[in-house]
């Protein structure tokens, strides 16, 4: 299998669905000849034409909508938004009517609305957040968040052929520096579904996104102290695979949660809860969550460096619990 | 306009003495306390929403708002099927999950439901559109729209879009000098909202809202215009909304000589007198409209009320496909 | 002390900070002439005419943006939305600019978003929502829903005073039905501080809004069965009051938290994560969430009867906690 | 135009060169990697962001975009707070917490810092523009945006609103003939966007954005107007982004012809020569302005640079006032 990085995981998943499916088209902004901000879309205006490559006017509002009418008529409609911050301009279409729809009318509406998302990059508050709690709590929408260039096509895969609007968020500091090996051929890793990214007996670190690396790191760090540690790659955030959460629990009984995002109202008190309202009887220790703190994004290195959570910090965290 | 021939009228004539006959009786429903949610009055609308959907073709696909009754029973849903979704029935085209007429679509019958949020579904419309022309399909997407809601961005941003995608898409505003409690004044600071089009790059027309030709005719000519593959265009129907915003607003707030001025254009009146004088009605004809229309708004009634409330046990049922 | 409604008491707010203050002024749909949507704006056009009471077009995005440059002018505006679930309209400049200002560039910006909110009256997907979990996750926003005429009028007035952005959330479903005392001068209740509604051993029922009478009932029906429960009114629901919440969990050790908002990432799961990180060894029991769904609101009467919480659920909940 | 004294003209002259020099440091520090974010390129804007702002009086206020530097300079903000900004120091107007020019505001110069979400702080400037308009003050907010987001919602409910409440305030759209990559072809479909001004009820000016004196005096007629109590106006002023959108950006989409085209039209170079033409320069003075600009920018960058790193310790501080 050939090594690939997480962004061509991602622009293979997209030329691989298009040649595979010719209901799938792509909108969004500078996504043709510039080939999108990151390069994510690279080669896909040369190879499917502005038939199917679509730069947008910049309009989140509109090209949001739209794709839910386009979904409704039978098309895979996948839209780009340039960085994840700006899925709040096209904030409504997708939770109002994309989210719902189903619920009241019956009709598939197979969207993916994707985006590069996360921090890490020294890109300010506007370019580094991760919003994903947001939509996690919008009835109707799932929301899938991958680690590696493996998963990132596979679950792409899925996501463009599940028949309801799916938020896929792209962890763009893994862009570059994350390669892989990832299969030529089309595959899917299914959504809803967590994985055990390292088996372990001491603690379980549950998380997603750019801070399974981490996670892997901080595990590897603590095995020279003798702690064992599970990392769970949740992957997809909504609907959450509560199972594979509560089993990690009761095998471990110590939980330690780890995002990228706020921590207030965030994916992790959804796990928090979910653990403490199931596996109770299982817990040898208060749960801790390890998370960026109720800020904005700072820019400053120093900054943003305290900000995002990091092998270190988890690794603190995780010898607290286990010596609690 | 009189070429067509005489079915043709009676039908339209039909069409939006059925969508009055509706209205009437959804209000009485209400009154008598069978109805949980609220009712938007159509009154004064019947023309716009009739005479637009008539003038499409069944391939096509509408995507109304909340004042176009008319065009959702020209696209063949039943009397029936809207009382069951005013009464929040299971048999209701959103399963009593949705109040009056949003979410009351039906993508078998061409219909787009909408969602509260105006006027979003004009963005929703732009994806059927673009669907056609993304296949090659001679279909037209057709959707309405408020004076007020030409204030929110989606407004503009659809209509920018759409010009410069070249969609098939005709956008028709129905101006009828109110959003809820805002008069025009407060809403715009231009005389014509058909000049939006221009500034977006399609083409702007203003008809007479309450009379059923001139919107048919002009809804018939951007249809074609979009089929032909020319485009987008913006229709404004100048009308008046002749009662209060939903059923529970008295509309103090409308002066008395504006209602009484546009009391004397009602659409069907006036369309109905039109059809005498040319000899295209008779009483009996219009007897048996009457009758017609009066059974089947009893049968759906009748209907709606025997369904049933949806089961709280399929409550958590269908949130995804 | 005269007894009005919870409608009164929003309306008595206003007009007291307008006569008050004349930097505070409100826009929105359908305030002025007409009073609101559901008048509680009455009255405040004839006394303060369109230049303070300015019935705005439908604008959400545009009049929420409006708000913060005239509060970085030193104005102190109110904003209505016509219902809570058209906030996500206005979202983008609500949790972008005037969430980020005060952290980003250091000067206050008091505005308050004021909408009716929730569910109860059969008003479908799209009047009926609960939107405070998106804004709970967005750092630099406060939140507030209070569940009394009392606390409606003083934390109003509060939040009008308060240098900050503040989302402030009516319970529509009380607006006429809850009568309470409220004295007639101008007072302020604390922004950030829980009530303790009613005082119990048993059990912890930590709620907020129209939850809180239903709560209180609960309680009342408990008694019959010899379980005291304490009921916390959490009034601001962002910045939570930690230690309100941590002092009832660590009394009773059975919680039991109460939200009319959906359940995932909603604002139960910070709770529940709070105490599950902080209260842990005090906790005799699994946590419990009683809340709506997850799905949107329906609007037959039979199924928004079982999305909706009420005091026999509450009643069912407690007393498998009670028996744990 | 030519009536204003020397100081005037050398003034205009100053400040555009200066923002120049600022940019061009910029990419410099970039390069040497002491800029942790990006930068984007001011080339092409000069006489637009310096034409506005020198057209205003102190006690306005401009929230300005990304190309804007000039405006800034004008308005009071020093090149080593700008760099300090870059370098993502404390001493920066948003002490080190925002990136580049987001969030560069200083309400004491009447600066607005700006948000990525395009055109948003078109609506946070309506706001100032109210509370002018509320407390009977003769002053005027002006905001500048782009062609590419004059697509959003936004900026057509920013229009409307400013024409409707008849607010104070100078909108200037900067038509660089790109977004990013997408040319004006893919953003709209009509040949000038100074058009949506009238769509909405206010005048709209059309002018050549790189003539330093044509912006000044369109944009002095527009606030003397809103300072007047007239509302609002849109200046559409032509230009062309010479440089890549941002630092890493190398705009290989832009045919070079219509690069060439405009390096002719260089707003910096052509008013120097007209200056010189006219006799209202001298080489002397040019030196002068050079050596003064050139002192200013070594300052700026020396006081930048010894300026520290926020300490992390204060990261959770000031969420709320
Ligand atoms: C985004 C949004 N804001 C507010 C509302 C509440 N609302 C429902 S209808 C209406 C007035 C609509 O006016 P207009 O577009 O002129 O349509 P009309 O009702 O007059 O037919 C308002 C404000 C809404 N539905 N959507
Ligand atoms: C709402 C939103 N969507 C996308 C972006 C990303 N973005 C930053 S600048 C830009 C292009 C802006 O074009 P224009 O308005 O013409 O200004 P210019 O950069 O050409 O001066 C885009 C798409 C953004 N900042 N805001
Ligand atoms: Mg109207
Ligand atoms: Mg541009």
């Amino acid at each position: 299998m050939p090594e690939i990085t997480f962004l061509q995981a991602i622009n293979q998943a997209l030329h691989q669905e298009m040649k595979a499916d010719d209901t799938v088209f792509i909108l969004g902004q500078d996504i043709g000849v510039l080939g999108g901000a990151f390069q994510a879309t690279a080669g896909l205006f040369d190879e499917f034409g502005r038939k199917r490559v679509i730069d947008t006017p910049m309009c989140e509002y509109a090209f949001s909508g739209l794709a839910s009418g386009a979904a409704l008529m039978g098309l895979r409609p996948i839209v780009e938004f340039q960085f994840a911050d700006f899925i709040s301009t096209g904030f409504d279409p997708i939770v109002q009517f994309a989210a719902t729809h189903h619920y009241r009318q019956k009709n598939p509406l197979p969207i993916v609305f994707r985006a590069p998302w996360g921090g890490g990059s020294y890109a300010g508050p506007f370019h580094s957040q991760c919003p994903e709690a947001w939509f996690a709590h919008t009835a109707g929408l799932k929301v899938v968040i991958p680690s590696n260039p493996h998963d990132a096509k596979g679950l792409l895969i899925s996501a463009i052929r599940d028949p309801n609007p799916v938020i896929f968020f792209e962890p763009k500091f893994l862009y570059r520096s994350q390669r892989g090996d990832v299969p030529s051929d089309s595959y899917t890793v299914d959504l809803g579904l967590a994985d055990v990214a390292l088996a372990g007996t001491d603690i379980s670190i549950i998380t997603y996104g750019a801070m399974v690396p981490e996670a892997i790191a901080a595990a590897k760090t603590l095995t020279k102290s003798s702690i064992s540690c599970e990392v769970i790659d949740l992957r997809t955030i909504s609907p959450l695979d509560r199972e594979s959460i509560l089993a990690t629990a009761k095998k471990t009984g110590k939980v330690l949660i780890l995002h990228e995002a706020r921590k207030t109202a965030g994916i992790g008190a959804e796990i928090a809860a979910i653990i403490s309202e199931n596996a109770f009887e299982y817990l040898d220790a208060p749960i801790k969550r390890v998370t960026a703190p109720d800020t904005p994004v700072p820019y400053s290195p120093p900054l943003e460096n305290a900000y995002r959570p990091n092998s270190d910090n988890v690794v603190h965290a995780a010898k607290e619990l286990y010596y609690f | 306009m009189f070429e067509s021939d005489k079915t043709d009228h009676i039908k339209l004539l039909y069409w939006m003495m059925l969508t009055r006959a509706v209205d009437d009786r959804s209000v009485s429903l209400a009154k008598l306390g069978k109805i949980p949610g609220t009712i938007f009055s159509q009154k004064g609308h019947e023309a716009i929403s009739v005479g637009a959907a008539c003038a499409l073709s069944e391939i096509d696909v509408i995507a109304p708002m909340h004042r176009d009754l008319g065009a959702y029973l020209v696209r063949g849903m039943t009397p029936g099927r809207i009382f069951s979704q005013a009464m929040a029935r299971v048999t209701s085209p959103s399963q009593g999950r949705d109040v009056n007429t949003h979410g009351m679509g039906d993508i078998e019958l061409g219909i787009i439901g909408y969602v509260s949020h105006l006027p979003q579904l004009m963005t929703v419309a732009l994806g059927a559109a673009f669907s056609f022309q993304y296949r090659n399909e001679p279909r037209v997407a057709l959707t309405f729209t408020g004076d007020g809601a030409s204030s929110e961005g989606a407004f503009s941003e659809s209509l920018n879009l759409a010009a410069v995608l070249k969609l098939p898409i005709v956008f028709i505003l129905e101006d009828n000098q109110y959003a809820y409690s805002t008069p025009s004044k407060y809403q715009y600071a231009i005389t014509d909202l058909v000049a939006r089009a221009t500034a977006f790059g399609l083409p702007g027309v203003t008809v007479a809202g309450n009379n059923v030709l001139d919107v048919q005719t002009a809804s018939t000519e951007a249809i074609d215009r979009a089929r032909r593959g020319d485009g987008p265009t913006l229709i404004k129907a100048n009308t008046m909304r002749m009662e209060g915003h939903a059923l529970h607003d008295s509309a103090k707030y409308v002066p008395t000589d504006l209602l009484n001025k546009w009391r004397e254009k009602d659409p069907i009146v006036n369309y109905k007198s039109l059809l005498y004088e040319k000899e295209l009605l008779d009483e009996q004809t219009e007897k048996s409209l009457i009758k017609q229309i009066d059974k089947e708004i009893s049968a759906g009634v009748l209907w709606a009320e025997k369904s049933p409330f949806p089961d709280p046990a399929t409550l958590t049922e269908g949130v995804y496909a």
